[in-house]
């Protein structure tokens, strides 16, 4: 005889402890395995880009670190420069070499706190979370120095960064990177060769190359995937072009991959900065920009690697002192096109691990 | 190597760690270093030099700032003071971004060092005019290079008076410049 | 073999009472020494968590609670105030009697357990002759008690913690009892006071793959991490109590950690020699009192919970069931085997012979994990190999 | 560098495919008449000379008497790129085939253009909103939503 079993429909609601802000999935479930899954999303949708049509060019930059919440560093060199793209501005060395040291920063921060998420929904229970975030604490002191603000830091305008860094920055920069590195062996020596992250993770959610690029992914997800793409190496901005530095490229893409290409690209980013810290030259830093500039009839796509994966802004200007279209591409929301077909099969506790490891912001998908 | 090693490895990591002095402080009585920077809440203005052009309010993207001034009669003439009725910033909605610091032409307006103002109903958080002529005068050195010059720290509560903030009177142009004709060269 | 003294030292305080009364006198004295211990493991379970949060908070460079009472000591005292003092709801779709029974049956169990440990010399509530079996019968009411629970509560997120929770449980069971048969064949008998006095060397040394197996199987019958399935927050909200409240969950709450101390007082009575002193024969001089070891050791084994919960993440459930049968249930009979044959071959073992089993265990031991490790390394390639740098860019 | 593809000599290339489909062409942006999109992405992505298979994105801008949709296109074999740029003309129902079938990275971005633009995609699987809630009315990125 077969007992009629009937799948169940959970709501992993907008307020689940472990979802990374407000994300809703519907799951249904037969027993223990995903049998479908709908992601709802709009709970964060704050009409940024409504917001940008109404703002000077400058007063957008406010909007930008608003957006992904953990690399507002990197939105903020994201937007800058498709503005200065789209006005044609030159930006002083200076100012590309700082927005470089301040963007390499943030994107550390923002694989901490992934790293330290991604422990924290396995069921590690705070212990990597709270040593990801004691380091995440010294670069944000980093941040308090140069522009006064932790989080929401608006840091660069259009034509450099505001204000160049301060005397007691220098060395506090050097002392962290120096005391990174070896962080960075003690998580891995806590984290890689673990067992239990390796059943739990290895193997699970796996994206092939194919359907990777057929879902435009980007940032680690697409490198974890065996695609070696990064931005800053085939399309470089700012000062990249003249560092040299390697990008961490997975083998089978699976969720185990993505934890791992986050974790050496931490270490990557370490030795851009040590190049950074050498090559900076002195000089101004931001380039002669009027509060309400006008910027030249026309329209730019810009993009830039932000910590997610590709981040992107198209401006359509029509002379005015505010964008008449400002368009973000965002990394977190298109990562996500592939979830449905990353989820079906797995188990509930799967779930968690495979939607951990897409490293996805929920403020950068609903903007 | 045997099978497990690894979490072996993560249990000397965690042994390490615990006989390391916890990196958290006990917030009220013992507090982290602040830098001069730190865009604060409790804004500070030099009455002496603001003249009420409100280009702050104007250039402020959540629009927060209500100034009102009025032809004060004797004062009025080209170029000189408005007479300033009201000047609210309503610290509720204020995001603390420092455009209007940045916007104002006169250094009148700096952000403050302060974070812990917290007050029971929204409307104690708008700051009058008089709590803005009273308040100490410590100015963040936020979008303020000359303040960094004299290397200002409003945490060691050091105050400035209304004359030394301002940035210098005339850049002096230096002999490049000097070299060229037209001043829109420059 | 002098029989429970604090029960008879009270029985004779209590000598004034007319013979006619004579069993008043037992009743009073007994209850005397059940409250007193209870009221023991209560105090012992509340500075559990206060250890607990205090020590996971050094694990992870933080402070903890240092706010309610010098040093925080008061913390756990506060916690159960609150929760007392909580509104205690019970959902409409819950079946009212078995919603209001689960939190009991879980907590019971756990007290029951106390009457068969012996704190010290000759201090125990009562010297079962077959308390092994005891313990193992008590600990089953555990499982029972936690599907009642998800069930009673009529909320899906509970059903399937419960549901999780039912097959790990009963599966653990078997390799736990298998590693006390090991135990008790060592010392030929079930009771726990004649298990601590035939350890003339702590048994951990005896029986390595036992202790490795009971302590496993341990715990995941306490629900303590790399096996807490039951209350993973990241999936199920929060497993089979979700829906408890108020005094309800203040009792799971209590029961789930005085299950903690009070395993760590049987591997201590099981493995480590009791409340003797464990590195010096009985005859010499011990240090400390006898209860003072037992605390001492007791309070070893509940830093290594901690430690463990510090560390590692939670296995998923097919995991965590594939892990029982597969791993602990074989080592678990390979241990009994070996065992087996040890006691025959040298019945009544002389100090030299003893060492030469430790030695025997050992290398058996060693040998499970060599084979283990290479049964388990050619299916899993090794982990740094997966992720490369490469300078050069580019795409398929 | 990503070489931004000349459009002159894309349409050069296309012509031969299609006769009427490309309106014009200027510096790096293809005009294309928004009828023959659909066939026309799909030879893109196909043929390898162009072999354009990564959808960077879609955009979708208001300009009061037309829409226009903007589709970036990336080549990530051989690091270059092109602009598509096509024309809705009027205001009511704005309707366009959907690129889903070719790029699946289309799926949540047409869904957001529907939900806050109003243009409609053919051929979608489920083009639901995806940002506001389902009894929103209206769509808020257009010019004459003036909120509230």
């Amino acid at each position: 005889m077969n007992i009629r079993t009937e799948p169940i429909t959970i709501n992993l609601g907008p307020q689940h402890p472990s979802t990374h802000g407000v994300f809703r999935l519907r799951v249904t479930l037969d027993g223990e395995v995903i049998v479908d899954v709908e992601p709802i999303f709009g709970y964060l949708h704050r009409g940024t880009e409504k917001l940008a049509e109404e703002r000077s060019y400058t007063q957008i930059v406010t909007l930008t670190d608003r957006m992904d919440y953990v690399s507002s560093m990197l939105n903020n060199q994201a937007y800058v420069i498709a503005v200065e793209k789209l006005a044609g501005l030159d930006v002083p060395d200076r100012g590309k070499f700082l927005r470089v040291i301040a963007g390499e920063l943030q994107r550390i921060v923002s694989h901490l706190v992934a790293t330290g998420f991604f422990l924290q929904d396995l069921g590690a229970f705070g212990t990597p979370l709270m040593y990801c975030f004691r380091e995440r604490e010294k670069i944000l002191e980093l941040f308090e120095m140069l522009c006064g603000a932790r989080v929401t830091v608006s840091y660069m305008r259009p034509g450099g960064v505001f204000q160049d860094a301060p005397d007691d920055f220098w060395p506090s920069f050097r002392a962290i990177l120096d005391s990174l590195p070896y962080f960075m062996d003690e998580i891995e020596r806590l984290l890689e060769e673990n067992e239990i992250l390796l059943i739990r993770t290895k193997g699970i959610g796996i994206l092939t190359p194919q359907s990777a690029i057929d879902n435009a992914t980007s940032g680690p997800v697409l490198r974890a995937s065996g695609i070696p793409w990064d931005l800053r190496k085939s399309n470089p901005y700012d000062v990249y072009g003249d560092l040299n530095f390697d990008i961490p490229i997975g083998t089978n893409g699976d969720s185990y991959d993505r934890f791992l290409v986050r974790i050496l690209e931490i270490r990557e980013s370490l030795r851009i900065l040590e190049q950074c810290w050498t090559l900076i030259p002195s000089g101004p830093v931001r380039s002669k920009v009027p509060y309400f500039f006008r910027p030249p009839v026309g329209d730019c796509y810009a993009s830039i690697e932000s910590s997610k994966g590709e981040l992107g802004f198209y401006l359509v200007s029509d002379g005015g002192i505010s964008p008449y279209r400002c368009k973000v591409r965002s990394p977190s929301l298109i990562n996500l096109t592939p979830l449905r077909e990353m989820l079906l099969g797995w188990k509930i506790a799967d779930l968690m691990v495979i939607f951990g490891s897409l490293d996805v912001n929920m403020g950068e998908v609903d903007r | 190597m045997p099978y497990g090693i690894g979490i072996l490895k993560g249990m000397m990591v965690t042994m390490a760690n615990f006989l390391r002095k916890p990196s958290t402080v006990q917030y009220p009585e013992t507090r982290l270093k602040q830098h001069p920077r730190f865009r604060g809440e409790d804004f500070v203005w030099y009455e002496e030099r603001c003249t009420g052009c409100a280009s702050c309010a104007k250039y402020c993207p959540l629009g927060i700032i209500k100034i009102v001034t009025s032809g004060s009669g004797s004062q009025i003439s080209e170029g000189e003071k408005y007479k300033l009725e009201t000047f609210d910033i309503e610290l509720a909605r204020c995001m603390f971004c420092g455009l209007c610091v940045e916007a104002c032409p006169y250094d009148a307006l700096h952000l403050g060092s302060g974070f812990e103002r917290a007050r029971e109903r929204k409307s104690d958080l708008v700051i009058p005019l008089e709590e803005l002529r009273s308040s100490p005068k410590r100015p963040s050195t936020w979008f303020r290079p000359q303040l960094e010059k004299k290397n200002h720290n409003p945490f060691e509560g050091q105050t400035i008076t209304w004359s030394d903030v301002a940035r210098p009177a005339i850049q002096d142009p230096d002999y490049e410049d000097m070299g060229k004709r037209w001043v829109d060269d420059r | 073999m002098e029989s429970n003294n604090i029960f008879n030292f009270l029985k004779d305080f209590f000598n004034f009472l007319p013979p006619s009364l004579s069993w008043l006198n037992y009743i009073i004295s007994g209850f005397i020494l059940t409250f007193a211990v209870a009221n023991v493991l209560l105090i012992t379970t509340a500075l559990f968590t206060y250890m607990e949060r205090r020590v996971l908070a050094r694990f992870q460079s933080r402070l903890g609670p240092n706010r309610v009472g010098p040093f925080g000591i008061l913390q756990p005292f506060a916690d159960i105030l609150k929760l007392i003092t909580k509104e205690d709801i019970r959902p409409t779709a819950a079946d009212r009697f078995i919603f209001f029974l689960a939190p009991i049956v879980l907590v019971v169990p756990v007290f029951l357990l106390l009457a068969v440990i012996p704190f010290g010399k000759n201090m125990y509530i009562v010297n079962l002759n077959i308390g092994a079996l005891f313990i193992v019968a008590v600990t089953t009411i555990a499982a029972l008690a936690i599907f009642l629970g998800g069930w009673g509560s009529g909320n899906r997120f509970a059903l399937l913690g419960a549901s999780r929770a039912v097959a790990m449980l009963i599966s653990y069971e078997v390799p736990m009892i298998l590693a006390l048969v090991g135990v008790v064949m060592l010392s030929g008998s079930m009771s726990l006071v004649d298990i601590v006095e035939a350890q003339r060397l702590p048994f951990i040394l005896l029986q390595p793959i036992g202790f490795f197996v009971f302590f496993l199987a341990a715990t995941a019958e306490m629900n303590r991490p790399p096996f807490d399935l039951l209350e993973a927050e990241s999936e199920l909200v929060a497993g089979f109590h979700t829906e408890y409240s108020g005094t309800k969950f203040a009792l799971l709450y209590l029961a789930e950690f005085a299950e903690a101390v009070v395993f760590a007082g049987i591997f201590a009575t099981l493995f480590f020699r009791g409340w003797q002193n464990p590195f010096v024969p009985q005859d010499w001089f011990q240090f400390f009192p006898s209860i003072i070891w037992f605390f001492l050791k007791m309070i070893f084994f509940l830093f290594i919970f901690i430690w463990i919960r510090a560390t590692l993440p939670r296995l998923r459930i097919d995991q965590v069931m594939s892990f029982a049968w597969k791993v602990l249930f074989p080592l678990s009979l390979i241990n009994l085997i070996l065992t087996a044959l040890l006691v025959t071959i040298w019945p009544e073992p002389s100090t030299i012979e003893l060492w030469l089993m430790v030695i025997i265990n050992l290398a058996v031991g060693l040998l499970c994990l060599v084979l283990f490790t290479r049964f388990l390394e050619h299916n899993r390639i090794k982990p740094t190999q997966s992720v490369f740098l490469a300078t050069k860019q580019g795409g398929q | 560098m990503t070489i931004a593809l000349k459009a002159s000599d894309v349409a050069k290339a296309l012509r031969g495919f299609f006769t009427d489909g490309i309106l014009r062409d200027n510096l790096d942006e293809l005009w294309i008449d928004s009828n023959y999109l659909f066939d026309l992405c799909k030879l893109l992505k196909e043929n390898n000379e162009f072999y354009l298979n990564y959808l960077v994105a879609i955009t979708g801008v208001d300009y009061i008497d037309r829409f226009q949709l903007i589709y970036h296109l990336k080549s990530l074999q051989h690091n270059h790129s092109l602009v598509i740029k096509t024309e809705l003309i009027g205001r009511d129902s704005p309707s366009i085939s959907s690129v889903m079938n070719i790029w699946p990275a289309a799926d949540l971005q047409e869904r957001e253009i529907w939900d806050l633009m109003g243009i409609h995609f053919a051929g979608h699987p489920n083009l639901k909103r995806i940002m506001t809630w389902e009894g929103f009315e209206g769509h808020p990125l257009r010019r004459d939503h003036l909120g509230g």
